[in-house]
């Protein structure tokens, strides 16, 4: 069973965007999955009210990477209400699709991005739990 | 990086068929159609043909032809003998299976078959540099165990096990031995009856032959009942209309393995030990299993803060191909259970690579890997938050 | 005598690889050796091609690329389907199978291993014309059974079965039915789905692919234990290293086989009956099987006082090659299962020739038949002393 990404895939994953990290980020969200054991780092800048600066790190497969690029640059420029509207599946539709067993990858850039915004929220001593939800674990799959 | 080129470091997946085999399968894949249980001249040609086959493939055993069985791979053979004895001997009340933890799936899901069935199975521990204990197997063996199976050559780290003194063992106390050699068939010498194995599988396509057609050698004398019952073929223990090319194929390509096994081991052992010291000056990198007692051709490396898949791609993308994992499970999520098994944490198992040459394998193509691997390790770490805290806690 | 030619007239056996499928396998002898579950691009490329022969035999069958499985041959998926089914229902009580007396041995040995297993087999006979009859399987299905497996043709006599009517019968029933259309796949048009057929065998050496590859179709929905346990290819239901190159050429094989089916069996048929004609002149001989209900290549015609393997070894001495009975017995001295089932005497099951055409037999190898065999029928019958009683008596 070969992967058989797309060629949006392998380009957003052998060319991420926005790697790295910010200095002056005033939200960081990691998140991790328990069956791959990969980790997602969302480093975001927000200046009233919009992402005007966003970066990532990712040790994960060639999708949570790829989705990782992806993700950020749907987000960057945003305000934080149209970036919490983010969904894994827009990111999987930007990238024209996914192979089935790598579905869940996906859900770890989504999950980044709110933990993100949460942490932009805690900083300004805001409760961020009622305007992001709970990040909770990947639904993704039923371990 | 130096000048891209395409190297194939994947041999422990499968191999390109060989130019000799090829030549020697297209006369069968062409003009020798006949089927070889017919009559006519046609038929018999193609039974002379398989019979050399036999010859060769049971020579190179140190075997009888009467001991070979064609069969369609490895994991044909490794469920028919597992399976076969299994089922046999349940009927005199042995139902108990040794192996070891680290085999191929085809012999560990074979066996959960069997757990579910009814069967006790004991699966041995390997040893953190990949090798099963000789002293384990005698102490698991019981009065109702009806089987041994142990690999020859792990198809992930290369580790080669010490199968003479597990036979001998087995024969002492007459519970039989099978070994999955299915990777070290034509790279370490065999000889099946000094080293008292009873049933053996190997597979064509990891020697250069095609894929789809492999052997099981059974000791004579053993009955073990058929996996693949109709037609006459085989002695009436394998039926199915014989793959003639594919076999004529595994008969030259067990052949010219034997031929050239004490040289290319040379060569490749020193490759193999250029790119072992060259890797390892990669920080935070390990070897896993046995660095003597490995194939010539196999190298393992975990590199920690490195994700098995990411790497792979970016190999690919810089023309290398390699795993990370055994070949059937690359596509899966889990780290790979023999990694596990010899105490890899989950998260460093997820970043090795496996580096297999073979006969094709040149001193160009190690330079490219040396230089290659290194600078795409450093740039998946690079963005790796993993690798971040790796080093602000070492 | 006619000029002397070569002619093959044993494509029930085996047929020759065309040179379609021959060229399409090439390229996944030699550069396209990528093992389909690795990730690299040269992995994916054996991947694709994989998916694209499913599609081609799922769409050659009316069946989803999903519900087709890659095996090593027609006997393999008749094992799996049969020993699969039988061993799943067991568990829910279901220990009764139903199949015909003149199945191919990958099915009738299959059954006889069950029975020694504790399972039962009702065989229904065939008339005299060698079908089986819907009612006898509409009365033979109990409550317990677990399966149907009847042939769609028949190997040696070519008879068609009523196949949409037993898989109405079973899907009324609620029972699982399975064909072994390795005859028939190409020769005969096939809807798995409108034909209520649960699984399905072929075979690629018979239309013109290589020996050694296979598939076996079984409806969604349907849980089939595996025979191969192992690594997760074909979805995880039948482990081993795929045949790529052989997969590749059944896709193409079955493609062109239903491209041309309607042309060629109208022109088969054409010679076919031009033989049976022929041969029927030939005194004491008979047609077996129905004339209408049958392959468009098949003949077979029993000669009295003819003993089989003579017949074929002088027809091989004038370069024609037949087969009597079946292909994986001709070896063996018993008169043909197949004859016997339709009520021949086993003196004349002896003397029976099957002549089975392809693509590639002419109208000119039919003259040379036609010119051949008479002489060579009377050549034997003249020093035969079964003959001598034969006309004495008649
Ligand atoms: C009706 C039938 N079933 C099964 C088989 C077995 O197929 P294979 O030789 O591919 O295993 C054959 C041919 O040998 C056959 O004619
Ligand atoms: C150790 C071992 N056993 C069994 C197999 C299965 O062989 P095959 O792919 O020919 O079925 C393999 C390779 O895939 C292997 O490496
Ligand atoms: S396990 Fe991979 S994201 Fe859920
Ligand atoms: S994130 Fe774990 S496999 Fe993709």
């Amino acid at each position: 069973m070969a992967m058989l990404y797309s060629d949006r895939v392998m380009d957003h994953f052998s060319n991420p965007r926005n790697v790295g990290e910010l200095t002056d980020a005033n939200g960081v969200g990691e998140v991790g999955n328990a069956k791959c054991g990969d980790i997602m780092k969302m480093y975001i800048k927000v200046d009233k009210g919009v992402i005007t600066d966003v970066k990532f790190k990712t040790f994960g497969c060639g999708a949570a990477i790829a989705t990782s690029s992806m993700a950020t640059e749907m987000i960057k420029g945003k305000t934080i209400e149209d970036a919490l509207k983010l969904t894994n599946k827009a990111v999987v539709e930007a990238l024209e699709g996914l192979p089935p067993v790598k579905i869940h990858c996906s859900v770890l850039a989504e999950q980044a991005v709110r933990a993100a915004i949460s942490d932009y929220y805690t900083r300004l001593g805001v409760d961020p739990t009622p305007i992001v939800g709970e990040i909770g674990d990947c639904h993704a799959c039923e371990h | 990086m130096a000048e891209k080129r395409f190297v194939y470091a994947d041999n422990a997946a499968t191999t390109k068929i060989s130019d000799a085999v090829f030549d020697a399968m297209v006369p069968w894949l062409k003009e020798g159609y006949g089927n070889a249980s017919s009559i006519y001249r046609k038929g018999d040609e193609s039974a002379r043909a398989l019979n050399k086959a036999r010859e060769q493939v049971a020579t190179a055993l140190g075997a009888e032809p009467r001991e070979i069985f064609f069969t369609s791979g490895g994991s044909e053979a490794d469920n028919w003998v597992i399976k076969g004895v299994a089922h046999s001997l349940a009927a005199k009340g042995k139902k108990h299976i040794i192996t070891s933890v680290f085999e191929h799936h085809a012999v560990l899901h074979t066996c959960e078959t069997l757990r579910k069935e009814g069967f006790e199975i004991t699966y041995v521990p390997v040893s953190d540099q990949g090798l099963v204990s000789v002293e384990d197997i005698k102490n698991a063996i019981r009065e109702d165990t009806a089987l041994v199976s142990i690999m020859y050559a792990n198809n992930e780290i290369g580790t080669i096990q010490p199968i003479a003194e597990i036979g001998a063992v087995c024969k002492e106390k007459k519970v039989l031995f099978h070994t999955d050699a299915v990777q070290a068939v034509g790279n370490v010498p065999i000889n099946v009856k000094e080293q008292n194995i009873d049933m053996l599988s190997l597979s064509a396509h990891k020697i250069h032959g095609a894929k789809g057609v492999g052997a099981m050698y059974c000791r004579r004398g053993i009955v073990l009942p058929n996996l693949i019952d109709g037609g006459g073929q085989e002695s009436g223990k394998r039926a199915g209309t014989e793959n003639v090319a594919g076999i004529v194929g595994l008969g030259v390509a067990i052949t010219n393995a034997i031929a050239t096994l004490p040289e290319r081991t040379a060569r490749l052992r020193v490759m193999r030990n250029r790119l072992i010291d060259g890797l390892l000056t990669i920080s935070h990198s390990r070897l896993n299993g046995d660095r003597e007692k490995r194939l010539a051709g196999n190298v393992n490396i975990s590199f920690e803060g490195v994700e098995g898949e990411a790497l792979l791609l970016t190999l690919d993308a810089n023309g290398i191909c390699a795993s990370s994992g055994s070949a059937c499970t690359s596509g899966s999520l889990d780290p790979s259970h023999v990694l596990l098994s010899i105490g890899l944490p989950a998260e460093i198992a997820h970043g090795s690579l496996r580096l297999s040459l073979s006969d094709e394998t040149t001193d160009e193509d190690v330079d490219y890997m040396l230089s290659v691997i290194p600078q795409v390790v450093d740039k998946i770490r690079a963005m790796s938050p993993l690798w971040e805290k790796i080093i602000a806690y070492s």
